[in-house]
């Protein structure tokens, strides 16, 4: 066994303890102890889950970009498990954040989508992490997997911020942003859940992908030790 | 595995906990009543009445924070007194949700505030939506990687990497 | 100096182990021959060794040099020769071999390009598309252009198989010239009477692992 | 000057394996004249109608041909295994993708320059005063299309069901290319003053850089081992 896996495995409690303290206290100030928002009334509270979860997609996409980096830089496949394990988690959060997005822009605009500068860029995202995802099942060499993946979660991640900045342009150019929450500062009563719900769910991300990380190395470790038995008996009967 | 299920279990706990409060906290503070069901008990203690501005009865300075119209529930209106700051959300045929009391004696309500018509759906909708797909992914994931470790010390492959010589005669 | 030295190569696919621990040195003016049913891993150590793919574990050298760590010179001294031809389709004979020498960042004379093309028997057919070659056509095209790269390590992949009598003969002599020069070869085929011919040493691989086999067995035994 | 020259050959071998077979621009130009068919079906245009949307419906057709034509680029060189010898030869990675780079763009060029007076044709479309502005707008995008195309071209072709994986991971990517090509055509084509959409080809002009870097750096990880 590997010695960062026994690692992993004696310090992951720890991310998951806090994750939950983190989130449970976050949710008790978020659902019932902080005040409804002026403007927004009680439909303010989505933020509480909505924006953590769009903060930590872009964290799990921005590991993934680091671990593809230095999967490239040193052909390491437990960080390659790493990656995949981060694109995977990446893409349940985005879609999530997209999710309960649509559920706020109902009360709050009065529809269910619209083509934002930000929903657009998520959801560009989504799609390009779908592709990764989608990228891995189709080849066979794990070398050639991991590699030609690595190379897609970059050229992704580089091309992240242009897409947000062509969309912003695009959107101001056919109608004013009414619908940035940008100006509206937030008051300390609604920033403090909010704070507290982003770092648990920064640790809960931290948690899953190490769970998760896990996963699939046992998986392929599971994999390489089935094929060897496998090969010992062909061996065997050809010498017989 | 049992440690799997037993924190699982304390996490199942806590959770069912959170949203009792929070039921409750929905249930005493934030839920709404009709007016028929005003007229019908004559509450004593600060409630919230949710119902329709009726057309052509508005009057007072809003201003100054000083209004009287009829509120409509379903089949009954409630008269109401309203003096507070100055609404913002005010206006014939809308929906809303006074803050205040209800006085017997004058057979009016007294309205201190305003309050915009709120929708838990929405609210829980996103609360379920975002968490729920959460747990169960990480369940089912941690479910996994206990299992993956059974069948690893189980089976006759466990054995550590420097350890597996392969024959080759 | 060693022409081939490998370290304990093996090779993963998922659940498949192609090649496990392999360990095989080649010198310089040496033919090694390698042997093998269908399917055990004779074609993936060829690649690992054409730095084509990776090893999942173990390393190996040309000439000195690591086959992972320093890719680029060691592209430039080998050469595979294998199933596919390596020709353009649209192109013309000679042109394929231009294109093939600039990338090696060879120039060489036309004369000399033309020698070699007639040694092979295509000189006739320069200007014609590969894509109306016939498949020993293109095995003596490409056999053309190893031939003018002379690599110092040659890497033969069934290299007897499509070509007539006259050019297996060609392609003995260019082993054998190869040789001479102090270069290393390593092929792999089922022909086990040509290559006992060139080979000096020979291996059997059954999957995925190598075991040596004397040379008088290639004329007894049958390896494939 | 070897980096140049393999960027020389490359490029050569490409345009001179084109003009025997003819396949790739002539397929990219027939299916071309397909989409703009479908179009011209698919939405009743009047003159009004067709200012509005012609930017985006020649994008469309040019975005689809160009992956057409990114899908060949590298699926030719599997016959023969001819990838395999690429990827052993000695020379610099990056100059075979600039290479290819380049003779992705000429092929797809060349089919945008035969397409567009089709367009001008059927739509009535009223372009001779901004014409050098267009032909510019159209160098930019298809630049960029081609710089990060020809990268996923290599690497899909490397993988099962590829023609479904190029478009699949490629759109995605250029989006910024596509919203800045058809703002910056519509541009034009409406005769705004160039300061109006400057910005786009700015925008182009930065993804081209960007992305040129970058996939010069990648191409190396995709045709290595």
């Amino acid at each position: 066994m590997n010695k960062v896996i026994r690692r992993i495995q004696r310090y992951q409690g720890w991310f998951g303890a806090g994750a939950a303290g983190c989130l449970l206290v976050g949710l008790y100030l978020g659902l019932i102890a902080s005040p409804p928002d002026y403007y927004q009334g009680e439909v303010v509270r989505i933020m509480y889950i909505h924006v953590p979860l769009a903060h930590t997609s872009l964290l799990a996409y921005t590991v993934l970009f680091g671990g593809s980096v230095w999967y490239l830089w040193k052909r390491d496949p437990l960080v390659d498990n790493m990656c995949h394990a981060a694109a995977g988690l990446s893409a349940v959060f985005t879609s999530l954040a997209l999710f309960t997005g649509m559920i706020w822009g109902k009360p709050t605009w009065n529809t269910w989508w619209t083509w934002d500068a930000r929903l657009t860029s998520f959801t560009v995202l989504l799609l390009i992490l779908i592709g990764y995802l989608m990228l891995r099942t189709f080849i066979d060499d794990p070398e050639r997997e991991a590699r030609f993946a690595a190379v897609v979660a970059i050229i992704g991640f580089v091309d992240l911020p242009i897409v947000h900045f062509s969309v912003e342009w695009w959107r101001t150019l056919h109608q004013p942003q009414s619908f940035s929450l940008r100006g509206v500062s937030i008051s300390s009563d609604l920033l403090f859940p909010l704070i507290m719900m982003s770092i648990g769910m920064s640790l809960l991300f931290t948690y899953m992908l190490l769970v998760r990380t896990q996963m699939l190395y046992l998986t392929n470790l599971l994999h390489a030790k089935k094929g060897r038995l496998l090969g010992q008996f062909h061996l065997s009967k050809a010498d017989s | 595995m049992t440690a799997f299920y037993l924190r699982w279990g304390i996490l199942v706990v806590g959770a069912t906990i959170l949203v009792v409060l929070t039921y409750r906290n929905y249930e005493e503070n934030l839920a709404t009543m009709t007016p028929e069901q005003v007229l019908a008990n004559s509450p004593t203690e600060e409630i919230r009445v949710k119902g329709l501005v009726r057309g052509g009865t508005l009057r007072g300075e809003l201003e100054e924070g000083r209004a009287s119209f009829d509120l409509a529930g379903e089949k009954d209106t409630l008269p109401v007194q309203y003096e507070g700051p100055p609404p913002e959300n005010l206006r014939e045929l809308k929906t809303l949700i006074l803050i205040g009391k209800w006085k017997t004696p004058t057979r009016t309500f007294q309205a201190r505030e305003m309050a915009l018509v709120t929708n838990y759906g929405f609210v829980m909708g996103a609360y379920i939506v975002g968490l729920i797909p959460l747990a169960l992914f990480l369940f089912f994931m941690g479910r996994k990687v206990c299992l993956l470790y059974d069948e690893i010390k189980q089976s006759t492959l466990y054995q550590s990497e420097s350890d597996t010589h392969v024959d080759s005669r | 100096m060693i022409a081939i030295s490998g370290q304990e190569i093996s090779k993963t696919y998922g659940y498949y182990q192609v090649l496990r621990e392999v360990n095989l040195e080649v010198g310089c003016g040496e033919c090694y021959a390698l042997f093998g049913p269908n399917g055990a891993g004779k074609t993936t150590l060829l690649r690992i060794l054409a730095t084509l793919q990776r090893p999942t574990t173990g390393r190996f050298e040309i000439l000195g040099r690591d086959g992972v760590k320093e890719r680029d010179t060691v592209r430039a001294t080998l050469l595979l020769l294998a199933h596919g031809c390596h020709l353009y389709e649209d192109l013309n004979a000679w042109e394929n071999v231009q294109f093939a020498l600039a990338l090696r960042g060879l120039s060489l004379a036309q004369r000399q390009v033309k020698a070699v093309l007639d040694r092979v028997a295509i000189g006739a057919f320069a200007d014609m598309k590969v894509r109306f070659f016939s498949a020993g056509m293109k095995k003596r095209l490409a056999l053309a252009k190893a031939m003018l790269a002379q690599p110092k390590v040659l890497l033969l992949d069934e290299p007897f198989s499509t070509l007539d009598k006259a050019g297996i003969e060609i392609l003995k002599q260019f082993i054998l010239e190869t040789l001479a020069r102090g270069g290393g070869v390593l092929m792999a085929t089922h022909n086990q009477e040509k290559a006992a011919e060139v080979a000096k040493r020979a291996g059997v691989l059954s999957h995925g692992a190598l075991k040596p086999v004397p040379l008088q067995d290639l004329k007894t035994h049958d390896f494939s | 000057m070897t980096f140049l020259k393999v960027i020389r050959w490359m490029v050569w071998k490409d345009l001179i394996s084109e003009v025997r077979s003819r396949e790739t621009i002539s397929s990219m130009f027939f299916f071309a004249l397909i989409v703009i068919l479908v179009f011209s079906f698919s939405f009743s245009m009047d003159q009004q109608a067709a200012r509005e949307l012609i930017a985006g419906i020649i994008w469309v057709a040019f975005v689809f041909t160009g992956i057409i034509g990114l899908g060949r680029s590298f699926s030719v060189e599997l016959q023969n295994d001819c990838l395999e010898f690429l990827q052993m030869s000695p020379a610099s990675k990056g100059a075979m993708y600039l290479g290819k780079v380049m003779a992705n763009l000429i092929f797809m060029l060349t089919v945008e320059i035969i397409l567009f007076p089709m367009f001008v044709i059927f739509f009535n479309l009223d372009v001779i005063e901004e014409i050098h502005i267009l032909l510019l707008i159209f160098f930019l995008a298809t630049f960029g299309l081609s710089a990060v195309g020809t990268l996923f071209s290599a690497l899909t072709v490397q993988i099962r069901a590829r023609e479904v994986m190029l478009p699949i991971l490629l759109l995605p990517l250029v989006v910024p290319v596509m919203i800045a090509a058809v703002e910056a055509t519509k541009g034009a084509l409406n005769g705004d003053p160039l300061a109006g959409y400057w910005q786009w080809l700015e925008l182009l002009a930065i993804f081209n850089v960007v992305f040129t870097v970058v996939s010069f750096w990648m191409f190396e990880f995709v045709m290595d081992s």
